[in-house]
Order: structure tokens, then sequence, then C-alpha cells
């Protein structure tokens, strides 16, 4: 018998705590209830620490970076720095500590608002640039949008009373139905994909190529 | 040929017209007339038929990203909740959850002014909660509907047998309406709460993610929905406390007629380089 | 007196933004510091979880819970070529979970929810509500159909799909309407901060040192 | 006391019908009798190797991401099929010599992009070309964007799940003079910006099938004619359930009232 190699024990937990967890869902069982809820549970505490990976790479990359003077390794400091003092704060202090919390006020909000923010102006650029009527289909999709555009925007009730009505329209009737069928078929992709992950035949998530 | 030239403007060029546009109502306040839309009426109606001491489970999934967004959202529907004779259950199943329930609480820049609590005169403990962060996405939203006392202790690590509210709060079958404002995860939070038990699941959603909710309003698994910044606009209409959702509505309508307009000239543009070309 | 706050708020906001003229130095603090202090709060809030989910009922004897965290060991060891290949028993621990849900989540809500929302009747109260609902049904058919790959449809049925498309098309553009409306609400909140805050002072040195800019490039082409 | 649980029967019959599908096409059609189902053309998929072939000629890199989809949420099969079409793209890099930086958001992730690129220059012979600090860990992957314009990438690849971020990749992408190609399942919202910024576009569920039309392997395509039976299923459902419900009989319909 060859050895169980680690890939074959990943296969048997993937195969047995999937059908499991499926399972679960359609029977009123305490007992297998309570303990589906605990293994949930405990998969978000599993979900959560594999920050470690990632958190030991940036870090390992960039002190590398930084002894052997690679480009920016200025910024490997602010990057080094940006890890390790609120990590540190966080973990000791917990994430209450004012220092920390002013930290993620006064600077991480303000940053990660303004990368949001940077979408608007590529909108108007991609609108400007890319958004051509080319074809019947993209003369479609530029028309929704535009209608939808001036349905959201409360002024042009004063052009014309229906640009609203018309643009709820758009997303009650030929968005639902666009979007029925793009749910459903992702359902399904879905669910075969999940099939090939629970029976071991999609082995991309462990980066292993099947025999 | 300038038509070219000016068809191929360095993006630079429109990223400056977007900022002096959006700045034109920072120095002329136009103050724009608004509705408020049917989604958002709808979810005020359904806070307001609730009977007293019922529990209202509201997730605080904002993230900092996504801005006033969902941040005057989620202040507005507090504000409404605190107003009435509910048990708020407040969670946060988003990792920057609880940072911005905090600023929420003390006002902040892409908050509004803050929600002071004197004024709704509501004992923590006893007519609102606050459990805090619980990781895990689906996996955590399963689990709170299965079990609400999984945290086993609220933000401030008190047990949760020393708090009343959590007595009215065992499970979903509990839950008279669950709410949350988040910019992910629709479908999971659909999947286990409305559609696994059927519980009333009103959402506050950024722009990007309201096309794709439509089909589940239209089935029901979705009783209300506040869409953006002007859902947040529209509820501080009927709650009557303006916030910061209704100050910025202008320079949305101003910027949202300037992308319609470039798309706009955009085209007008490649047809005409078109024509010219095989002409 | 000026409030430090809204400066610093100024600066972040502004030094991301950089990123619109071209990619500089300045941008690059902003980005690292937002890498790394993502990276720092994940791992926190991932901490305090495990703290609280499995640490704490196992100092009060329910030793079960320490099976999350031994199972977690493997991100540890991902580092040592060795023992890297350890890895796979959590993820797979994750992605059996992760899929296991999904396919719950998806067939119950997504499938069979949407399916009986197509089921409607075709007649309503008004006309125009049995038209609308006409036009779904129509459209929800073909563009699900649209989707299938192992089958060519060509002749006169190919016209299914092509409607599918058309459908599909409508349902993007809206998606583009309402993701624009979200996106400029960010905006405007930083427009908004930008002026009626003390960050109003980062504007003109922002500009000045933009100004530099273009002016030391266009020495720079023009000695070439 | 155990009982099945009234309202999801319907949902017990859909999903072991589905399975039971699948599990036969995919261990006797495909596994046994090595059946190849024809999948339709995938035109991004084909001009991937244009693409690749484009930055040969200027000598520039290539960027690729399997988007930002955990393994935990509804959208992980995206990261999946991501990380399936990754592995081709690294293997035509590897034998055409090209750069490839592959950046990632998600840390559980990680470690697949990562072993998938190692294998790839693995399978190709040319190991020594692999970087390791060529794939990288960003805990905010629409940070690339910088990165892009400061490599000057030719080529541009956002498979996967993305959210906001897919807009930012794709329009700095742009700027930065490289093809953009996409291909995105869901979240559905971000679907328009990647199909109106990239040269090329998977919508939906293109992208699951990207990989079974990639590799043509029986178990693959096999599960994709799975697929189609039941969607086909579902359109017959749909049109019986309307049917009868315009004619007033609505029984059939309350069955999927759940």
């Amino acid at each position: 018998m060859r050895a169980l190699s680690l890939r074959d024990i990943a296969i048997m937990i993937t195969f047995v705590l999937g059908f499991f967890i499926i399972f679960e869902y359609f029977v009123k069982w305490p007992e297998v209830n309570t303990m589906a809820s605990n293994i949930t549970q405990a998969c978000t505490v599993i979900a959560g620490l594999a920050t470690i990976v990632g958190v030991g790479n940036l870090t390992r990359i960039h002190i590398r970076n930084l002894t052997r003077r690679g480009p920016n390794y200025l910024h490997s400091i602010v990057l080094l720095c940006a890890i390790w003092i609120p990590l540190v704060i966080g973990i000791m202090y917990t994430r209450k500590t004012p220092s920390y919390v002013y930290l993620y006020n006064n600077v991480y909000g303000p940053i990660s608002n303004a990368f949001f923010a940077v979408l608007a102006f590529y909108i108007l650029s991609g609108a400007y640039r890319a958004f051509r009527a080319r074809t019947f289909d993209s003369f479609i999709l530029m028309l929704a949008a535009i209608l939808v555009f001036l349905g959201n925007a409360p002024v042009t009730g004063n052009l014309w009373a229906g640009f609203d009505p018309l643009g709820s329209w758009i997303l009650n009737v030929p968005n639902t139905a666009g979007y029925r069928g793009v749910i459903i078929g992702t359902a399904i992709g879905q669910t075969v994909l999940a099939v090939r992950v629970l029976l071991g035949r999609e082995l991309g998530y462990l980066a292993q190529k099947r025999e | 040929m300038t038509l070219r030239k000016i068809e191929r403007l360095d993006p630079r060029y429109l990223f400056l017209i977007l900022l002096v546009v959006a700045s034109i109502p920072m120095i002329i306040p136009l103050g724009l007339p608004m509705k408020a839309g049917a989604l958002t009426e709808k979810a005020y109606l359904i806070i307001e038929s609730l009977p007293p001491e019922s529990v209202v489970v509201i997730d605080a999934c904002m993230s900092a990203g996504y801005g006033p967004e969902l941040q005057t959202q989620f202040v507005a529907l507090l504000r409404h909740l605190l107003s009435r004779p509910l048990k708020v259950v407040i969670v946060s199943f988003g990792t920057e959850g609880p940072m911005l329930f905090d600023m929420a609480l003390k006002g902040g820049l892409i908050s509004g002014p803050k929600v002071d609590l004197e004024k709704y005169g509501k004992v923590y403990g006893v007519d609102w909660v606050y459990l805090g962060y619980i990781p895990g996405g689906e996996t955590a939203f399963a689990s709170f509907a299965r079990d609400s006392w999984m945290t086993k202790v609220d933000d401030e690590n008190t047990p949760l047998d020393e708090l009343p509210i959590m007595q009215y709060c065992k499970n979903i079958d509990d839950w008279s309406l669950s709410i949350t404002v988040t910019g992910g995860s629709f479908e999971q939070y659909i999947a286990q709460w409305s559609a696994a038990y059927g519980t009333t699941l009103i959402m506050g959603v950024p722009g990007v993610s309201a096309p794709r909710l439509f089909p589940y309003v239209a089935t029901g698994q979705l009783a209300a929905m506040l869409v953006s910044l002007r859902g947040a606009g529209e509820y501080e209409l009927l709650i009557k406390q303006p916030g910061l959702g209704a100050q910025l509505m202008d320079i949305l309508n101003l910027t949202q007629l300037l992308i319609v307009l470039s798309v706009i000239i955009g085209n007008i543009l490649y047809f005409a380089g078109r024509l010219g070309g095989q002409k | 007196m000026v409030v430090v706050e809204q400066l610093i708020y100024g600066i972040c906001a502004l030094s991301l933004w950089s990123l619109l003229y071209r990619e500089n130095p300045i941008y690059r603090v902003a980005e690292y510091f937002y890498v790394g202090f993502a990276a720092a709060n994940a791992f926190v809030l991932a901490w305090e979880a495990m703290i609280r989910i499995a640490w704490t009922p196992v100092t009060k004897g329910q030793y079960i819970w320490i099976l999350p965290i031994i199972l977690s060991i493997p991100f540890l060891l991902f580092f040592y070529d060795k023992t890297r290949s350890t890895y796979m028993i959590p993820i797979s621990v994750i992605v059996s979970l992760g899929t296991a849900l999904g396919i719950r989540g998806a067939i119950h809500a997504q499938l069979i929810g949407q399916i009986y929302g197509t089921m409607g009747s075709l007649i309503k109260a008004t006309g125009l509500d049995t038209l609308n609902v006409i036009l779904i049904a129509i459209g929800s058919i073909c563009s699900i159909i649209y989707f299938i790959f192992t089958k060519e449809i060509k002749g006169s049925a190919a016209v299914i799909p092509r409607i599918g498309r058309i459908f599909i098309m409508a349902t993007f553009g809206a998606a583009y309407a309402n993701t624009g409306m979200g996106r400029l609400t960010n905006m405007s909140g930083i427009i908004l901060n930008l002026w009626k805050t003390d960050a109003i002072y980062i504007i003109p040195v922002a500009l000045a040192v933009i100004a530099i800019d273009i002016v030391r490039q266009r020495m720079q082409r023009g000695s070439e | 006391m155990i009982s099945i649980i009234s309202n999801r029967v319907i949902v017990l019959l859909f999903t072991v019908g589905s399975f039971a599908v699948l599990i036969y096409l995919m261990f006797y059609v495909g596994e046994r009798r090595k059946k190849i189902f024809h999948i339709k053309r995938l035109p991004p998929i084909d001009a991937i190797e244009e693409a690749v072939g484009r930055c040969v000629e200027l000598g520039r890199p290539m960027h690729f991401t399997p988007g930002t989809a955990t393994l935990t949420r509804m959208e992980a099969p995206g990261t999946i099929a991501g990380i399936a079409i990754l592995g081709y793209v690294a293997r035509l890099a590897a034998r055409l010599g090209v750069r490839l930086i592959a950046t990632c958001q998600m840390p559980e992730t990680y470690p697949l992009v990562r072993e998938t690129v190692r294998e790839s220059f693995i399978t190709e012979g040319k190991i020594d070309y692999y970087n390791d600090e060529d794939v990288i860990y960003m805990p905010q992957v629409k940070a690339a964007a910088g990165l892009m314009q400061r490599e000057h990438v030719g080529a541009n690849f956002l498979m996967g799940g993305f959210w906001h971020e897919g807009l930012v990749l794709a329009e700095a992408g742009a700027i930065a003079g490289a093809i953009n190609i996409g291909g995105i399942a869901a979240p559905v919202a971000t679907i328009p910006f990647l199909v109106i910024c990239c040269d090329y576009c998977l919508m939906g569920e293109e992208l699951y099938a990207a990989s079974a039309y990639i590799t043509k392997d029986p178990v693959l395509t096999s599960t994709i004619a799975g697929q189609d039976y039941i969607k086909v299923a579902c359109v017959v459902l749909i049109l019986i359930g309307t049917i009868l419900s315009t004619m007033g009989l609505t029984q059939f319909a309350s069955l999927f009232a759940v």
C-alpha cells in the first residue's frame, strides 16, 4: 500500500468534511448541527491564521530587499514598519488602544477611501476612452448605462420626469432578467467546480497535478 | 487631425475636469431637489411597523474604502432603530466593522455628526448591545444564526448571560428583523439568513452591488434595500434627521451628468473620426 | 487652531491621488503603508478571533478547541522547503468547508430561489406588469441558454443566445451606472473633506509639487 | 429527534440530482470512456498566446492576478479557475522566456499561486528562470496599479473574482499600455468594467469553462457538458412552472418556494 501522501490526506479531508457540511444542511439533528457549527467556527480561526503566510512572506521579501539595497529599499522600511508596529501594538494591547485606532482612523482610513475614489477617475477615463458603441451589444450596454445614470441623478427630474421611472424600469426588468440568467449559470458552474473539488478531481487549490 | 487628438486626450485632463466639476457645489451650494425612492421607503416602513420589544440584528459590516457610501446608511439606520422601542443587537462580520462602528458613535469625516446615545435614552445591555467582530464570512453567518451566543462575550468582554437583552436573542428564530450594511457577501447573507430561515432581511449596499440584488428583491428574499449615498440621503429625509448624505448629493448629481456627457462626446468623436477616415 | 488629523487626512488622500498624475515616490509611501497596515490589521483581527473562539475555551478545559490552532501550525512551517507541503492540510479544511457552504448557498438561494422567482404567472394586474413579466421570463431563459458551451447553437435557433446576450448587456450597463454612482460618492466624500476642513491647506502644496515636477520634466526634455 | 428539514427537500433533490449527473459524467464518460466534448471557441483564451508573443517582441514583463476572492467565499471557484489559467500562462511565459509577475491578495491562496508558477517552470524545464520575488503577496492587490506602471508591463491578466480593484487594475493596465485580458464569473457587478476596459474578457461561466477549453481534458470537458445538461433542465423547469402558474395551477411553482 503506497504510503499515504499529504495529498491523499488532503483529498480525504476535503471529501469527508465537504459532504458532511452539505449533508448537515438538510437535517435537523441537534448533535450533528452543533458539531457542524463548531467545525465552521474552527475553520474561521484557521482561515484567519492563514495571514501568517502572507505577513511572513512580505517581511522576508522586504528585509532581503533592504539588505541588498534593492529598488525602493527606503520604501521597504515604510512597509516593514507599517506591518510590525501596528501588529505588535494590536496583539499586545488589542485593537482598541488609542494609537492603533488613531493610525486606523487617520491614516489607513483616508488612504483606503482615496484608493476607492481613484475608481471615479478611472470610470470617467474609461467612459471617455473605451466606452464605444462599436457593436449592437455595446450600444445596448451604453444605452442602459446612460439611462440608469440619468435615473440615479435626481436633478434630471427637473428636465423630464421620465428619467427616474425609466432608469428603475431598466433595473427592474432587463437587469433582473439578465442577472437571473447569469446567477443561475454561475450557481451551476460553481456547483460543478465544487463537485470536482470535493471528489479530488480539481487539485488546483493544492497546486498539484492530477495523476 | 484635431478630432483624433481630442479623442486620444491624455486622461489626466479628464481627471482635472472631474476635480473641478466636483468642487463647484463646495463653492456654490446648489441644494438640488430629492424625493425618497421606493426601496428606501419600504425599509423605513418595515422598521416603523415593528412592534415594541422586537429584536433587530444589525450587522455593521462597512469598510473604510466605501467611505460615506455605507457609513451614512449605517448612521441613518442606527438613529432610526435607537429612536424606536426595539432591542438592537449590533454585530460586525467585516474586519473593519468595529472601527467604523466606533466612528459612527463618535462622528467622523466619512460618518457625519455623531450618534449621541444620550439623546435616545437607551441603556447598554438592556436596549442595545454590540457583540464585536466575528470572522469567517459565510461560516460565521451560519453559526451566528444557529447560536447568537457564539461569541460568549460582548465587545467589552462582559459575558452574555450578564446582559438582559441577550435573553431575547438566543438564535435566528428570535430575530424579528435582520439588517446588514455591507460591501460584500450579499448572496451569503441571503442564503444563510433569508433563504435558510425566512427571516426578513434589509440590506444597505454600495451602488456597485445594487443591480445584482434586484432579482432577490423581485423574489422577496431581500425585503428592502438602501442603495449607495442616494439611499442614505433619502433615509435621512424620511427620519427627518439630515446628515452627511444630503450634503453630498449635489456633487453626485453633477459628476454623474459629467460621466454621461463624456460617454456621449467620446462616441461622437469616435464615429466622426471613423466617418472622416472613410471619406 | 489647525486640526492635525485633518491635515494628515489631506496628506494621505492627495498623496494617494498623486498616482493620477503619475507613479511617484510620495504615492509609493502611501501605497506601501496601506499594504503593510492592511496585512497587520488582518493578522491582528485573526489573532483576536483565535484567542476569543479557540484559546479561551481551551483555558477553560474544552481541549477540543486546540485542534484549529494545531491545524494552523503548517502556516508557520510554510517557509521551510522540507515542511512546506504540510500547508495542504489546513488549506484542504478551508477549501472543503468554503466549497460545501458555497454549494448550499448557491443551490438554495441562487438556483432554486431564482427558478422560483421566474416561475410566476405571466398575467398580472396591469397590462404593463404583464408585459414586464413576459419580458423577464424571455430574458431569463435566453440568457441561461447563452451560457451553454458544449453545443454551438446554429440556424434559426441562434437568435435565442443572441437575445440572451442583449439582456446580459443591459444588465452590465445598469451595473456600470450604479457602480459609477457608488465610486463618485467615495470621491465626493473626499472632495467635501478636502474643501471643508483644514485639509484645504494641503491642496496648494500638492499643486506646487506637481507644477515643479512638470517644469523639471519640460527642462529635461528641452535639454535632450 | 432526527428529521429532514421540510422546506429544504427540493434543495436536497436538486443537489443529489445534479451530483449524480456530474459524477456519472466525470467518472464514466470522462475517465473511463475518455470522451472529449467540444467546447465553443473562447476568444479571450486564444488571445493569451498572442499577448505573450507581443511581450516577447517588446521585451516587457507580464502581470497576472487570480483575483481577490478568498477560498471560504461563494466566489472561491473563480479563484480556482484563475489559478488553473495562471498555470497555463506561466507555462507559456517559461517556454517563451518572458518575465511573469504574479500578485495575490489572499493569504491562503498565496501559497497556491507560488507553487503553481513554480510547477509550470519545472514542467517547462526552466526552473532556473523561476524568480521567487516575482510572485508577490499584496494584502491590497489594487496597489499593483503602481507596480504595473513602474514595470511597464506589456500584458495584464485578471482572472478570478474581482470587486472594485478589477476596474483599478484594468484601467491601470490600459494606462501602462498593456493588453488587458480579463476573466470573471462572480461578483457579477464587476463584469461590466472588465468587459469595457479589457481588450478581451471571459464573462460569467466562460471563466469556469476556460480550464476545460485549454486542457481539453476529458474529465473537465465532461463536467462542462454536465453543466449544460443541468442548465437545460432548469430552463425546462422554468417553462413548465411559468406555463402552469399562468394557467392558475401554482402547486408546481410553490414546490420551489423555499
